[in-house]
């Protein structure tokens, strides 16, 4: 026996010693045609994967999704979206919007029950904006509720609150904050304290252990107002490595992965037989983020509205969509993702048609020279593309716009760079050319924050320098109408200007990919998701559930 | 006197890439139990070789070959590694030239002594550790018992030869080959380490075995001598016959460059140099640098022959006067 | 006399200590970028005003001075301060994270020394000969093999295929109930693979080490003094090779301390290990100063600590050392 | 007495030239443009178009290879050098003088052990710029505290030789003492750091790059084919094989390389 085989079959032996629990081979039944498949059951567990841990459960520190996703599970806001991707009751039964927008109605549904047995008022309502506001919270997202002027309770199940002015936005600002137990905080550390690591809150699961950086356990929560979960147990497994994931996934160690982020490993196993047996894969269109290719408006040459179209006919979307995503994404033609209700339909994706913009490059001024590289008096057209490293996508967008630029006879240099390097040296000096970056919108179309003027200062998040006085004024009739068609309206005509600007050139928007366990029953599958209402529709048939 | 050991034949070669040249050529010598034999001759001719072979201590990449080695009533003709560990310590010792990097730097110097009692003669550690005081007491180490538990570093390079000297002779050895002794060392503790050697020799009835390039000191030392060159014994004798007579040219040679007291005018060097081994000349060695070469010197390597009570092994004296 | 020295060298690093706090106090502030900007720039959610309200509370508008001051009054009581992120401690953050890298770390570090040291002798005895070649070719093969390559091949064999240890993970998730047996040799059952992955290339460099320098001890004058008094082989590599063979590899396992509380980030994000080396990433990236400083205190505590016992177990073994 | 065998230095001289000639005539030996991407060829297995196949945006693997080796084995050569450089020398003259000489220099190797290198790195960026010789510096200046303990530790057990002694009184300057007596000595450990040296800095660069210190996208090194084919490992396998078995290779050669040079000036050790 060589030496090297010698070695390893006596690690091997010393490592079998250890080997207690013996391997967890898991037969598989035929999910699908299961007898008692339409009774459901109460019992198993569901086991989700997630790239990093929650930083924190309590809500008013929350930034990152992972804490987003157990939050969402342990609390409830007043308001929630809908598949339908429009706004329902959620702790509040109905909503009235009074005043001409000044004023907003909240009636509570009764009989709602906190974790811990005690009842839920509308006290607790107005003691979370106050803990939102408090200046030693620093609460991110205080924000959106800087426009309250009151918040008042007239009776335990009603809350009226009061804004200085029309603010349409405030909706689903209200269905995003996480309302908290007045009880249990009254007088207590707000931040910082025992409560961030364990929670009380109205949802369906409640906390049971936080094992940091490897596990978060719930459980189901007896006492939630629409009943308690069919699946009993909640884990909440991290698994920093998606290949590991979808590993785990094969061997049901795991139950639902997101597989946004590795489309190949999506593609694999949505073509594999063996996964198919005790897995579905699921695609969506993305509805919360899109890529784009920004001009630095202040430097002359973008300041021309012929160079910024004739780069945006250079860029083959689709050939970046297929290359990339593998053809897991869809081409945007504006500050919108094509699923949300904002986007405009008759506004469609720039074509590629690199006729146009060598017309457009020579209208301009920007002539190729003998070697075939363009120039304008003298000077070559020549710039830098810079994204932020650890974005494997932006890195691949940022080197093939490269090569396509090139074929214009443009000369552009990649330049990747650390996160906190790009924003603080780069974009907020705003000493850039062109950015690779994108957008993680939330469900309200307001975008003021990222198109309007007046946020082009330092710091602010227009660090393009869009500055269009007609944008301007559509981004405050949006926030001030709370009519919701007329709202769609507004913001449909607000895409439609900002792509005849074309101040950046929208690229695409990921879909969402996912994996799901085919044990689980009682899915709402619609156009934008297939995890809609899952703790109170899910359910495993008792002959096939894997966990006591 | 009976003869204690007795070496026919010896060939040491190393093999290299062009080659395996031959660095000893045919030694043969043998060794009266209680005397002191000299072997001398210019640095790179084998003798230190010879010396190692008659324990086996040759340096990888070298082989060596004998007819026949005999030691008392044993006799081998390939020893085995058992053989030469019998051999080792317990019959025959040997000790090296240089005493700075010949002990164990981090091991006390009484636990080296110590080591041979425990391993020859099975004595437990105390008893061992009381040996090995003594023995170092014997080769003239002063407070012996508080310098046993230092380290070599702490000793200086005549003290550290002389600790040498008693792990050699702990075990009573019967023969002690001492490879150039002294030559590490400064012209006092030279005189004192001979001195430690013929008392010890005297007092445990030792055959010696003294190699040296130095005339003058073997001259001091031995009671024959055997003079080497490119690898062969070229003479042997007793010392006065040697030394008063010699026979074979190098030797008169070498005799001749040795400083006289008071003798005058320029000293006699000997032209050329030893020669390379891979490149030795045919017939006698040395003939090159011969004054009385003639034909047959070039042709033919001259045998040890006796010649007036020594042997030399000379063409001059092969085919008459 | 060491008692002096050792003494000598542990007063001595309290200013190095100082020094080194201070020094990375400085290089943290110096790299562009700042808590507030790490996480929440570009975010539509969050608004200029609530960034100067953390920057307030972080202290980060106070100057560096006071800051360090600051720093170093909480760290003389222990108290590192609370991590930015989560507002937890730090104190909590490390000594959640420390146990597992100390398990991983310590059982590969016993696996390294444990199989290079033999293996490096062997093949200094054999040096030269076809298996010692094949063993210094394998291990540049072993050495250059990239973590991931090998975590993969061993998740896939021996996790998702045979099934005989878990893919991932720190310890089985419903093993709250278990007693304290069961759940330290599921942990156990969990360490093998990612033991395996740190353990396999550097082992391989101690290999060399140690084959290096037995090869440069066997050829030294005492060695040869040692086979003249009759030793066997065995006895020779034992009680004179060895140790004086085993002088530069006490250098380096002073060296591989600090790697021992380090932890790799590769191989526990790859093997899902709540170690250190995830937590240092992710307050490096978040630019969570009291957390990144934690680290920094620690692992130079265990810097200077590992190299002041190498030194001391230099002495103890080398007598010329001694001084 | 016999002469040193030279195959493993002729062997270790002829691959390490091999090696430096590839990477200098990149340009000519590359079959094709490194940087050309070809979407519709992604990812595909080696074939007699593609020898080594082709990366995630189609690109030439081979040529990537070939460029490659200019960034990696030039900032590899050069870091492993001058980490060997500070390091022996620094830990020769902390081995040799001592005292508070000793002192400093080793709590210097403390402060650079534990001062984070990802902010130095990225406070780098900043005041000098991206660029490869920034990269051979971070190299160089977090490297060499290994290997000046380990040469320090060599020399101390050096010092009380009698033949260093002897050169001391005769009033060698501390230089000619490190330089000419103890070093040749003491490099035992050294060249097994090197051998290993190399394959990390390689490795490191890629770290570096990948932080925006070292090259930028599309130039291509062997760390960075390795790193972006963590991504693909179970679907394009050669993505991570060639870069590995160069980076290896490398290895090998300067180990032989090594080895021949430690025959040729100390034939003794070597012969065992």
């Amino acid at each position: 026996m060589s030496r090297g085989s010698v070695w390893a079959a006596g690690l091997v032996a010393a490592c079998l010693a250890f080997a207690t629990a013996g391997c967890r081979g898991r037969g598989h039944k035929d999910y699908d045609r299961v007898p008692d498949a339409d009774v459901v059951a109460n019992g198993d567990a569901r086991v989700d994967a997630s790239i990093g841990d929650a930083v924190t459960l309590n809500p008013l520190l929350a930034q990152d999704s992972a804490s987003d996703d157990i939050i969402g599970l342990v609390f409830d806001a007043l308001l929630r979206y809908n598949p339908g991707l429009e706004l329902e009751g959620d702790l509040a039964k109905s909503w009235q919007v009074r005043d001409k927008g000044l004023r907003i109605v909240f009636h509570l549904r009764r009989g709602v029950l906190w974790q811990d047995g005690k009842s839920f008022t509308s006290a607790d309502v107005a003691f979370t904006y106050r803990a939102i506001m408090d200046p030693k919270v620093a609460c991110p997202f205080k924000a959106d509720f800087s426009l309250v002027s009151r918040v008042e309770t007239p009776d335990p199940w009603t809350v009226v609150v009061t804004y200085r002015k029309p603010f349409a936005p405030a909706l689903s600002a209200w269905a995003e904050a996480s309302i908290l137990p007045l009880h249990l905080l009254k007088g207590r550390k707000l931040s910082g304290g025992s409560f961030d690591s364990h929670p009380v809150g109205t949802g369906p699961y409640c906390l049971v252990s936080w094992k940091r950086n490897q596990s978060i356990e719930l459980k189901a929560n007896p006492l939630y107002w629409e009943g308690e979960p069919h699946i009993r147990r909640y884990l909440y497994q991290i698994i920093p490595d998606p290949a590991t994931q979808v590993l785990e996934m094969k061997s049901q160690n795991v139950d639902t992965v997101n597989l946004s982020s590795v489309p190949d490993q999506y593609r694999d196993l949505s073509r594999s037989a063996s996964f198919r047996e005790i897995g579905r894969t699921f695609r969506f269109p993305g509805f919360n983020e899109y890529e784009f290719f920004g001009f630095n408006l202040l430097k002359p040459m973008f300041q021309d509205k012929r160079v910024r179209w004739a780069l945006s006919y250079a860029i083959d979307r689709k050939a970046l969509i297929d290359s990339i995503l593998l053809g897991y994404g869809q081409p945007c033609s504006g500050p919108y993702v094509p699923s949300m209700p904002a986007y405009n339909p008759r506004v469609t994706p720039v074509p590629y048609d690199l006729g146009k913009a060598e017309k457009l490059l020579d209208e301009a001024g920007w002539k190729r020279g003998k070697d075939g590289w363009r120039e304008k008096d003298g000077r070559p057209m020549a710039f830098t593309i810079a994204t932020n490293q650890g974005n494997k996508v932006r890195e691949e967008v940022a080197t093939i716009l490269q090569q396509q630029f090139a074929r214009l006879g443009i000369r552009a240099r990649v330049q990747i760079l650390a996160w906190s390097l790009f924003d603080s040296q780069y974009v907020s000096k705003k000493n850039f050319d062109t950015v690779v970056l994108g957008w993680g919108l939330g469900m309200d179309p307001d975008q003021y924050v990222i198109w309007d003027s007046k946020e082009s200062g330092p710091g602010g998040l227009n660090f393009i320098s869009y500055k269009n006085p007609r944008v301007d004024r559509l981004l405050e009739e949006g926030r001030t109408t709370f009519d919701w068609k007329k709202r769609v309206r507004i913001y449909r005509k607000f895409h439609a200007l900002i792509a005849a600007d074309q101040p950046v050139c929208f690229l695409f928007a990921p879909d969402s990919l996912s994996a799901v366990n085919r044990r689980f029953h009682g899915l709402l599958v619609t156009k934008t998701g297939c995890m809609w209402y899952w703790p109170t529709r899910w359910y495993v048939p008792k002959s096939i559930q894997l966990y006591p | 006197m009976e003869t204690l050991l007795s070496l026919e034949n010896l060939h040491v070669s190393f093999h290299t890439p062009q080659g395996d040249p031959e660095a000893v050529r045919g030694v043969s010598l043998e060794l009266r139990a209680g005397e002191t034999l000299g072997l001398v001759g210019e640095s790179g001719c084998g003798k230190s070789l010879t010396a190692l072979s008659l324990l086996g201590l040759l340096p990888p990449g070298a082989t060596q070959t004998q007819d026949r080695l005999r030691f008392l009533d044993r006799e081998w003709d390939r020893p085995t590694p058992e053989d030469w560990r019998s051999l080792r310590g317990r019959e025959i010792s040997i000790v090296f030239q240089e005493p700075f990097t010949s002990l164990n730097p981090v091991m006390r110097v009484g636990e080296q002594v110590a080591e041979v009692f425990r391993l020859h003669q099975g004595m437990a550690r105390q008893a061992a550790w009381a040996a090995s005081v003594e023995m170092l007491k014997k080769v003239g180490i002063p407070e012996a018992a508080s310098r046993a538990r230092q380290y070599p570093h702490q000793f200086s390079g005549g003290m550290r030869q002389r600790t040498l000297i008693a792990i050699a002779l702990a075990c009573k050895p019967r023969l002690l080959i001492a490879d150039e002794p002294t030559t590490a060392l400064d012209v006092t503790v030279q005189a004192q380490i001979l001195k430690l050697l013929k008392r010890l020799k005297r007092e445990m009835g030792l055959t010696l075995m003294l190699i040296s390039h130095d005339l003058g000191l073997v001259a001091q030392m031995a009671d024959r001598l055997a003079v080497m060159y490119a690898g062969e014994i070229v003479e042997m004798g007793d010392l006065q016959a040697v030394l008063g007579d010699p026979k074979h040219p190098y030797t008169r040679g070498l005799l001749a460059c040795l400083p006289r007291l008071g003798a005058q005018g320029r000293l006699a060097s000997l032209e050329g140099q030893v020669p390379e081994i891979s490149y030795l000349p045919y017939g006698c060695a040395f003939h090159p640098r011969c004054a009385h070469a003639f034909k047959l010197c070039r042709r033919r390597d001259p045998e040890l022959k006796e010649v007036e009570g020594r042997r030399v092994a000379c063409h001059l004296y092969g085919s008459g006067e | 006399m060491l008692l002096r020295y050792a003494l000598k060298r542990a007063l001595f690093s309290v200013p190095l200590l100082l020094g080194i706090t201070l020094i990375s106090f400085l290089v943290l502030h110096l790299a562009p970028g700042s808590p507030v900007s790490a996480r929440g720039s570009l975010n539509p959610h969050i608004s200029p005003e609530s960034i100067r309200e953390l920057r307030a509370l972080y202290g980060l508008d106070k100057p560096l001075s006071t800051q360090y001051w600051d720093w170093l009054k909480r760290c003389a009581g222990f108290n590192f301060g609370d991590s930015f992120q989560d507002r937890q401690s730090v104190l909590s953050h490390i000594l959640q994270a420390l146990p597992a890298t100390l398990l991983l770390n310590g059982v590969a570090l016993l696996l390294v020394f444990g199989l290079g040291l033999p293996l490096g002798i062997f093949s200094a005895i054999r040096s030269g000969s076809p298996l010692d070649r094949a063993f210094t070719l394998s291990s540049f093969l072993a050495f250059s093999i990239p973590a991931f390559v090998l975590a993969l091949f061993l998740q896939l064999v021996f996790g998702a295929w045979l099934g005989w240890f878990p893919i991932s993970g720190f310890s089985s998730p419903w093993s709250m109930g278990q007693g304290w047996l069961a759940q330290a040799g599921d942990v156990l059952w969990h360490l093998v693979l990612p033991v395996w992955t740190t353990a396999f290339g550097a082992w391989v460099t101690v290999a060399q080490y140690m084959r290096n320098s037995t090869l440069e001890v066997l050829s030294q004058d005492y060695i040869r003094t040692a086979f003249a008094k009759g030793l066997g082989a065995r006895r020779i590599t034992l009680r004179h090779a060895l140790p004086n063979a085993l002088l530069p590899i006490i250098t380096l396992l002073g060296l591989s301390v600090p790697g021992l509380v380090g932890g790799s980030f590769i191989i526990e994000t790859i093997f899902a290990w709540p170690g250190m080396g995830r937590l240092g990433y992710e307050a490096a990236m978040n630019y969570d100063y009291p957390l990144v400083m934690g680290v920094v205190v620690m692992g130079a505590v265990l810097t200077v600590f590992g190299n002041l016992l190498a030194d001391i177990c230099y002495a103890v073994v080398d007598p010329r050392v001694r001084y | 007495m016999n002469a040193p065998k030279p195959r493993a230095l002729k062997w270790g001289a002829f691959f390490l030239l091999l090696f430096a000639g590839v990477a200098l005539l990149a340009p000519w030996l590359s079959p094709q443009n490194p940087d050309r991407q070809s979407l519709a060829e992604r990812l595909e297995p080696p074939s007699p178009l593609h020898w080594m196949g082709t990366d995630e945006l189609g690109r030439d693997v081979a040529s990537r290879m070939v460029w490659g080796a200019r960034v990696s084995l030039g900032v590899g050569t050069a870091a492993v050098l001058a980490t060997t450089l500070i390091g022996v020398l620094l830990g020769a003259l902390a081995g040799a003088q001592g005292g508070w000489v000793d002192a400093l220099i080793m709590r210097a190797v403390d402060i650079f052990l534990c001062v984070p290198t990802l902010f130095l790195v990225l406070a780098l960026i900043v005041f000098l710029g991206p660029g490869i010789e920034n990269v051979i510096l971070v190299i160089a200046l977090t490297g060499w505290t290994d290997i000046a303990r380990l040469v320090r530790a060599e020399i101390l057990s050096l010092r009380e030789r009698e033949f260093v002694l002897a050169a001391r009184t005769a009033g060698a300057s501390p230089w000619r003492l490190i330089l000419k007596h103890l070093l040749p000595n003491a490099l035992g450990p050294v060249y097994v750091s090197v051998t290993f040296g190399l394959a990390g800095a390689i490795m490191m660069e890629a770290g570096l790059s990948f932080l925006g210190l070292g090259v930028q996208p599309p130039t291509p090194s062997w760390g960075s084919l390795l790193t972006s084919g963590q991504d693909y490992l179970q679907t394009a396998y050669w993505l991570t094989l060639f870069p590995g078995l160069a980076i290896c290779s490398s290895m090998l050669v300067i180990y032989l390389f090594g080895e021949g040079l430690r025959e040729y000036f100390n034939p003794r050790a070597a012969q065992r």
